[in-house]
């Protein structure tokens, strides 16, 4: 550890401030990292605005997005900003209404894989032999498997399969669009998140805490989720901010491969209906989709970042 | 101070870190004068600017952010800090050598010894590769490094700690530096290696004849190995003086407390003497004196508080920061 | 070495079983019955019942010498893929067609990906926190937030359509450096600014270790301290990069061979999934983890040649 | 630290050797004297076997290797069959069920290593009796069986025969089918079970063509790949999924352009060339371009000799009356225009609950799309308003059929429509599901047409977006509620159309509606055995109106074809049978070169 790093983080971690709000207290202070996390609220806020008009009927200009506002293929103008598409309606509209199915992918993809990969993870690196190297087999071989192909399996085996649960007295559910995208994306990126944290575990799980909390006869799984836990915490987030975008990504190539969502704008389908207008010179949807995509990718990789200099300091990257 | 005899000298180094907290100011106003074949210790806790006035010496501050942002670096009526990036190349490790703290992770883990302390020859000394190899049997000799002839085949991970900082040090005098800087060279070791190293350091000094700038954070070693003493307290030099004048006659207050805290033979005392409070941060230093948070002399003292005493020669070669140190009244 | 080689290899072994595994349940259970397909229109039962049985679909599942399960392993482990049912084209066939046009499109983007992106990020991590390093990081930032889909459209658009500088499509004429130099800009382009932010972390890390500090407290050059002492440190993270990015090599890019009708196997991919040949897509997953798992044993048996400290005991 | 100007020299270098080694000579492939057509499909070609290929694609390749026993006419409208392979017209028996066909004499199979030493053969009558017993076998599993089904005598017996068999290397061949006789080398005598008229048609059908023992005896399954043929080129090379390379078949017997066409055609310059010697080009290079845009453009810059026009570059080709552009007056682009045998609808499935019994509800759904601007949007007009299920080119179309169908468009009589439609459902409709047969955007941008379509009627439609399988299996297994589909007659006989309401052929079947009419049926059972006649005609008329009572499907369009050749392709006369056609067209390298001139000078 060199001098200026030593000086570095006795300046910035004044004692008796825990690693979250001393971490939050950096972040505040990166301008940029304030703005992206704005942008990343606010797409997050217009996805929920969508689902409550949605719940309770309402109507909002900005939200219909499926109006003739205009003319077919009418250019950018101070009317429709992203001009309009081939049925005259806005593009502007359409490419908001896409953050609710980008967003919502993303959504329950983290979701799922945090589910399936976090107890995976800590199980593994906490009680290690056989558990440890069965999960460890089973992530190994999702991991050989080409990440693209293995999603395109997925969502392609899953599209338009019925889950029975009416053990749970919700009745059968298609999947269909939207759902089989994050079922699809979810179940194969919890590799990632459950390899990192059994490997947090086994780090951790000799540490004197650890160690302190199991003399006191602890259980095994008061251990693992009221010791271990907060202590790979910030990592999950971290980990999660910048998988987020993946997801998102992914989503777009989903449903430029058809096997998105489809009754509803996206911004891959976006992409998909550009891709035919393009060459016709008709470049506003596929900007306005673009754009979309950038802002949130951009603002969610930096966040991402400033958060993981921010709350682990190891892996600081001036 | 003449500049018979004199090696180094360096006049109001500053350096400071830009960083996103703000500026830290790690080395102020920093004045020493090292002497042809004699030691020098620079002492302080860590911290303090030790390593960084090294690092100024060698002009190895990392950039950004760390910028030597004034004073002067004489060495041989040249102004290091005003030499060429090509030229100061030509210095370093040539006539200027720096061991560091940590020998464990200060060599490079995928070359071999041997090929690392060759690489420093070939680059100052027209030899051939043999010649080369040849010289660095010997000084891993010279460094007390038994069977070398096997050693240098080694990587850096098959070896001991000890071992490793004597490598470093036969690196570092591999091609007769006038000046060896040595950073801390025995804080990470086992106290038996500790001395063990230390002697080596005054034997070649001996041998060769060189300069040594000994930075520690341990009164302890300095003791009977250094010529001159200079102490430092967050960021500037607040005593400079020669050994036996110093460990007789401590002015600053600071260097009184790091004495008291030495434990000494034969003197039974109930138990040791520790400087109370904390060393500042260089971004968060006290105004005033930096030291009088934790003076017992003038914590209440308003000038203490607010102006800051310059380095002031007291008695003859003895200066001090320190609006209460004797004489300065005279 | 070669004892830890062969417990590496009987390793292999559990994880190909689960990739075939995963196949087959993916694949043959959950993926259903493509029976009709085959069969084209107004087949009759018995038909159907004869395409079953040529494809062996009429088989138990699991549990038999004979079963749909222990046929699959004994073909994947053959390399005896059988026919595609959409033209009933040796599978093999197919693969080995679509490997050729598959890696002249990726190697090159891999190769120049590497290379441009390793030495940047040297130049980069020496700037460290300078304007230029700043802005190299944003734009970075940016180019991964950019979809891949609108840099292939715009690229094919703009750099094809408009100004002419490279053919649109592929065309049996050109030669393969024509055909392939604006997909492999494109790919390259986009894979930089990971790429890029990956290798300066990874530089980063490495300059402010201490050899770092004292091979220039030696004397050494910026560029000898860079290509000498970092580069041969920093080549662990590369290389486990480098090598576990060989076996995608092989199964080409899905969009831009779909977008620049490169006939490679990321277009024999799309083609299967729209014809729901599974046994296709089946093959060429297991073909891709068989590569992956080899090249896991090299990566680490590079590892041994890199660094000293790894051995293997 | 100082000196990164090192490092930044030394990454120029790099850059610069990167640049360098990034540029690459092209190399240009020498031509000679020869002439190429050049062409580009839309699909990969997925076998040349002539007895599997059951889609288009594959058949428009095929047909250049392989010929069958009839051919159209080229020149002649309407369409009429002319001998190809057969030495004149069909002998047929008193009865219509005896029909003895000639078999040309001197005609060669291309040569092959299937031969052995003798390269090539003769063809004879065997080997179509060879080929359509392989068709009938079950271990071949053929796409076409349906051609032959219950139609000759003894060949259903075969099939049968081939079950018992356990492996294909089982079946044998030589057993005797009763119905396909040959009474010598140059003579094939085919039994019928019962009466067939349309049988010319199809012996013009590809998949009846000749096939060589030898060939299918040698190259096994692979035969997909190494077709042998009689026809006018022969395959060269084959990068799947990429290009073909055919060449002229030097085995190809005298064969000569046709001197006698319509009126028209000597105006129109297609008989220059009569009675010349045929194939008049040396090679054809056909690519695979699956995506529109670029398969326009490599036509814009002369990679390609003739192409249909993208939805999405009609108004950059076609201009506002309907002739071409200026700018492709200039290229000296030819237009040609003609009506596909062909019509579209969006099918209900007759045996749903919901719709099947619920006449004013399919006749809501119906007058709801708005037909005009569904041609407009997604052919740009290159289509007429379907009003009943017979295209306007067959001679039996029904130019009254307007009068009769009161399900056009018409959103006042929809919406009203609707709410009869309620009344017999007994309550607020439920959300109805409409199977679109593609996932990709031109088929979703129809489906948001007419979702919209309905939406303004107060009909809640939502759209299913599947792969093709998964859309013939919902239509195999009567799963699907509503399906857009449509159907290219094979043949220019209005029967191709109506066995597709035929009761009998309901899923999985050719009748996807599952549509079910006593009176129907009786007709067609009628008029299956009936020749050409005005009272067939009649018929044909009689059955489409009552099919178009029953409102079975929304009818939306018949097709026009708008193809676009450059001026060095010569003979190039629209046929909606197209089929084996390459071997009329000429080409002029030296306007083609001219072209490319024009090109760079434009630039």
């Amino acid at each position: 550890m060199s001098e200026r790093d030593r000086i570095i983080r006795k300046g910035a971690a004044p004692k008796g401030r825990s690693l979250w709000s001393d971490g939050f207290r950096r972040l505040r202070r990166r301008k940029l990292a304030m703005i992206s996390f704005a942008i990343v609220i606010t797409y997050m806020v217009f996805t929920g605005f969508i689902y409550v008009t949605e719940l309770f009927d309402c109507q909002f200009e900005l939200t219909k997005w499926d109006a003739k506002v205009g003319d077919e293929y009418e250019p950018p103008s101070s009317e429709n900003i992203f001009g309009t598409d081939f049925l005259g309606r806005s593009v502007l509209r359409k490419a908001l209404y896409g953050v609710k199915v980008s967003i919502t992918v993303a959504f329950w993809a983290s979701v799922i894989s945090l589910v399936i990969g976090v107890p995976l993870g800590a199980a593994a690196g906490y009680f290690r032999g056989f558990v440890d190297e069965i999960i460890v087999w089973l992530y190994t071989t999702l991991s050989s498997i080409p990440y693209i192909l293995l999603i395109l399996a997925f969502a392609l085996v899953l599209k338009g399969k019925a889950i029975s649960l009416e053990w749970a007295g919700l009745g059968t559910y298609e999947l269909a669009g939207i759902t089989t995208v994050y079922l699809a994306i979810g179940l194969t990126s919890w590799v990632g998140i459950c390899r990192l944290i059994r490997g947090e575990v086994i780090k951790h799980k000799e540490r004197e805490y650890v160690l302190a909390a199991k003399s006191y006869g602890c259980s095994s799984r008061r251990i693992i989720f009221r010791h271990l836990m907060p202590n790979v915490f910030h990592l999950i987030i971290i980990s999660f901010s910048l998988r987020f975008v993946s997801f998102i990504q992914a989503e777009v190539i989903l449903s430029f491969l058809g096997l998105g969502e489809k009754n509803y704008p996206s911004w891959g389908a976006m992409i998909d209906t550009a891709r035919l207008d393009l060459p016709k010179g008709y470049w506003w949807e596929m900007t306005a989709a673009t754009v979309a995509i950038f802002l949130i990718s951009l603002a969610l990789n930096i966040f991402g970042d400033a958060l993981r200099d921010s709350l682990d300091p190891k892996l600081r990257v001036q | 101070m003449s500049n018979n005899g004199t090696l180094l000298t360096v006049k109001n180094l500053s350096t400071y870190f830009f960083t996103e907290e703000g500026i830290a100011r790690a080395v102020q106003d920093v004045s020493l004068c090292i002497k042809k074949g004699k030691t020098f210790a620079l002492v302080g806790e860590s911290g303090c600017g030790k390593s960084v006035t090294a690092l100024s010496i060698m002009r190895l501050v990392p950039s950004p952010p760390g910028e030597i942002v004034g004073g002067e670096i004489v060495f041989g009526n040249r102004n290091l800090l005003e030499l060429s990036e090509k030229r100061m190349r030509g210095i370093r490790g040539n006539k200027i050598a720096i061991i560091f703290q940590e020998p464990m992770t200060s060599l490079n883990p995928v070359y071999t010894v041997g090929n690392q302390i060759v690489e420093a020859i070939r680059l100052h000394q027209r030899k051939s590769t043999s010649a080369a190899w040849t010289d660095v049997v010997e000084m891993l000799r010279k460094v007390g490094i038994a069977d070398p002839q096997q050693r240098v085949s080694e990587y850096p991970h098959q070896m001991s700690g000890g071992m490793r900082q004597r490598v470093m040090i036969a690196m570092a005098i591999s091609c007769r530096p006038e000046l060896l800087i040595a950073d801390e060279p025995t804080t990470a070791l086992d106290v038996t290696i500790q001395a063990q190293i230390l002697d080596l350091l005054d034997e070649l000094q001996e041998r060769e004849g060189m300069s040594i700038l000994l930075i520690t954070h341990d009164l302890g070693i300095v003791a009977e190995r250094a010529d001159d003493i200079a102490v430092m307290y967050a960021s500037r030099i607040v005593e400079v003086a020669d050994a036996k004048q110093l460990f007789a006659e401590p002015l600053h207050p600071y260097t009184q407390g790091l004495l008291k805290s030495l434990p000494r033979l034969g003197i039974s005392a109930k138990r040791l003497q520790t400087i109370s409070g904390v060393v500042p941060e260089p971004l968060h230093f006290p105004t005033g004196c930096k030291f009088h948070p934790r003076c017992p002399i003038g914590h209440d003292d308003k000038r203490c508080q607010s102006v800051e005493p310059k380095l002031r020669e007291v008695q003859l070669g003895r200066c001090v920061a320190c609006w209460y140190a004797r004489g300065y009244e005279k | 070495m070669t004892t830890y080689i062969i417990r590496r290899l009987l390793y292999t072994i559990p994880i190909v079983f689960g990739v075939l595994l995963v196949t087959f349940v993916l694949f043959s259970l959950v993926g259903g019955d493509v029976t009709d397909q085959i069969a084209g229109r107004a087949a009759s039962i018995e038909t159907r019942e004869e395409i079953r049985k040529e494809y062996g679909w009429d088989k138990p599942l699991f549990l038999s010498w004979d079963s749909q399960f222990f046929n699959h392993l004994k073909n994947a482990v053959t390399f005896n893929f059988g026919r595609s049912w959409s033209d009933r084209e040796l599978i093999i066939d197919k693969i080995k067609r679509g490997a050729g046009p598959s890696l002249s499109l990726t190697i090159p983007m891999f190769l120049g990906t590497l290379i441009i992106s390793i030495s940047l990020s040297l130049v980069v991590a020496f700037l460290r926190g300078t304007i230029i390093d700043v802005l190299v990081v944003l734009l970075c930032v940016a180019g991964m937030s950019i979809p891949f889909l609108s840099f292939i459209l715009f690229g094919q658009y703009f750099l094809a359509f408009k100004w002419g500088l490279f053919p649109v499509f592929f065309s049996p004429d050109l030669s393969t450096a024509q055909y392939v130099a604006l997909p492999v800009l494109i790919g390259i382009v986009t894979g930089l600014g990971s790429n890029l932010r990956f290798y300066r972390t990874v530089m980063l890390d490495e300059m402010r270790s201490d050899y770092v500090r004292t091979a220039f407290a030696k004397g050494l050059g910026p560029a000898r301290v860079l290509f000498k002492h970092v580069l041969k440190n920093a080549m662990i993270p590369i290389i486990t990069q480098v090598v576990l990015a060989i076996p995608f090599l092989f199964l080409g890019s899905l969009l831009l061979e779909r977008f620049f009708g490169i006939p490679g196997l990321g277009y024999l991919m799309i083609e299967a999934i729209g014809a729901r040949d599974f046994q296709v897509i089946s093959a060429m997953t297991y073909i891709g983890a068989i590569l992956f798992v080899i090249f896991n044993l090299i990566t680490d048996i590079c590892y041994s040649i890199v660094d000293p400290r790894i051995t293997f005991e | 630290m100082n000196g990164r100007g090192g490092v930044v020299r030394f990454f120029l270098f790099l850059s610069l050797l990167l640049s360098i080694v990034g540029c690459d000579s092209s190399k240009s492939v020498a031509d000679g004297n020869e002439t190429v057509l050049r062409g580009a499909l839309a699909a990969k070609v997925r076998g040349l076997d002539p007895g599997d290929i059951g889609d288009t694609t594959s058949s428009s390749v095929a047909s250049q290797i392989f010929e069958c026993l009839y051919q159209y006419h080229y020149l002649k409208r309407p369409y009429e069959l002319i001998p190809q392979l057969a030495d004149g017209m069909p002998e047929v028996s008193e009865d219509s069920l005896a029909y003895t066909i000639r078999i040309k004499k001197g005609v060669y199979f291309a040569d092959d290593a299937c031969f052995g030493e003798r390269r090539s053969r003769e063809l004879k009558a065997d080997d179509f009796v060879f080929a359509w017993k392989r068709i009938a076998d079950i271990k071949y599993v053929s796409k076409n069986w349906w051609i032959f089904d219950s139609k000759i005598v003894g060949l259903d017996e075969f099939r049968e025969y081939t079950k018992s068999c356990k492996s294909a290397a089982d079946v044998d061949y030589s057993r005797e089918v009763e119905g396909l006789m040959t009474s010598d080398d140059y003579t094939l005598v085919i039994k019928l079970k019962k009466v067939w008229p349309q049988i010319t048609y199809l012996l013009a059908h590809l998949p009846s063509a000749p096939i060589a023992k030898e060939a299918a005896a040698y190259y096994g399954r692979d035969i997909i790949n190494h077709p042998v043929g009689t026809g006018p080129f022969k395959l060269k090379k084959w990068h799947r999924g990429s290009y073909l390379e055919l060449v002229r078949n030097p085995n190809f017997r005298e064969k000569f352009y046709p001197c006698e066409g319509d009126n028209a055609d000597t105006a129109d310059g297609y008989l220059a060339d009569a009675g010349k010697r045929l194939p008049m080009v040396d090679r054809i290079l056909t690519m695979v371009v699956q995506e529109d845009p670029p398969r326009w453009l490599l036509f814009m810059q002369g990679k390609i000799d003739s192409s249909g026009i993208p939805k999405d570059n009609f108004n950059e080709a076609i201009d506002q009356r309907g002739g071409l552009t200026t700018e492709m007056r200039r290229r000296n682009i030819h237009l040609r225009v003609f009506r596909d045998p062909s019509t579209y609808w969006l099918g209900f499935n007759m045996e749903d609950k919901i719709l099947g019994k619920n006449k004013p509800l399919r006749e809501a759904i119906s007058c709801a799309v708005d037909r005009e601007k569904y041609i407009e949007l997604f052919t740009n007009n290159r289509g007429e308003v379907a009003y009943g299920f017979i295209p306007p080119l067959m001679k039996a179309y029904d130019s009254h059929i307007k009068e009769t169908a009161k399900a056009g468009y018409d959103p006042e009589r929809a919406k009203h429509l609707v709410k009869r439609a309620e009344e017999i459902y007994g309550g607020k409709l439920p959300k109805l599901i409409l199977a679109m047969p593609g996932t990709d955007v031109v088929f979703r941008q129809r489906g948001e047409f007419l979702k919209r379509c309905f939406k303004v009627v107060g009909l809640d439609v939502e759209i299913d977006y599947m792969d093709w399988p998964t859309f013939q299996n919902k239509i195999k297994t009567k799963s699907a509620q509503m399906f857009s589909l449509g159907w290219i007659a094979d043949y220019p006989d209005t029967e191709n159309f109506l066995q597709l309401f035929y009761s009998k052929n309901a899923s999985p079947g050719p009748n996807n509606f599952n549509y079910c009419n006593r009176d129907f049926d009786r007709i067609y059972e009628q008029v299956a055995v009936m020749s050409d006649s005005a009272e067939r005609t009649e018929l044909y008329r009689k059955a489409e109106r009552i099919v178009v009572e029953d409102c079975p499907a929304v009818f939306l369009l018949h097709g026009v074809a708008y193809v676009l050749c450059h001026d060095w392709v010569y003979n190039y006369k629209p046929h909606a049978f197209g089929y084996g056609l390459s071997k009329y067209r000429r080409i002029d390298s030296a306007k083609r070169s001219a072209y490319e001139e024009l090109l760079r000078a434009g630039k």
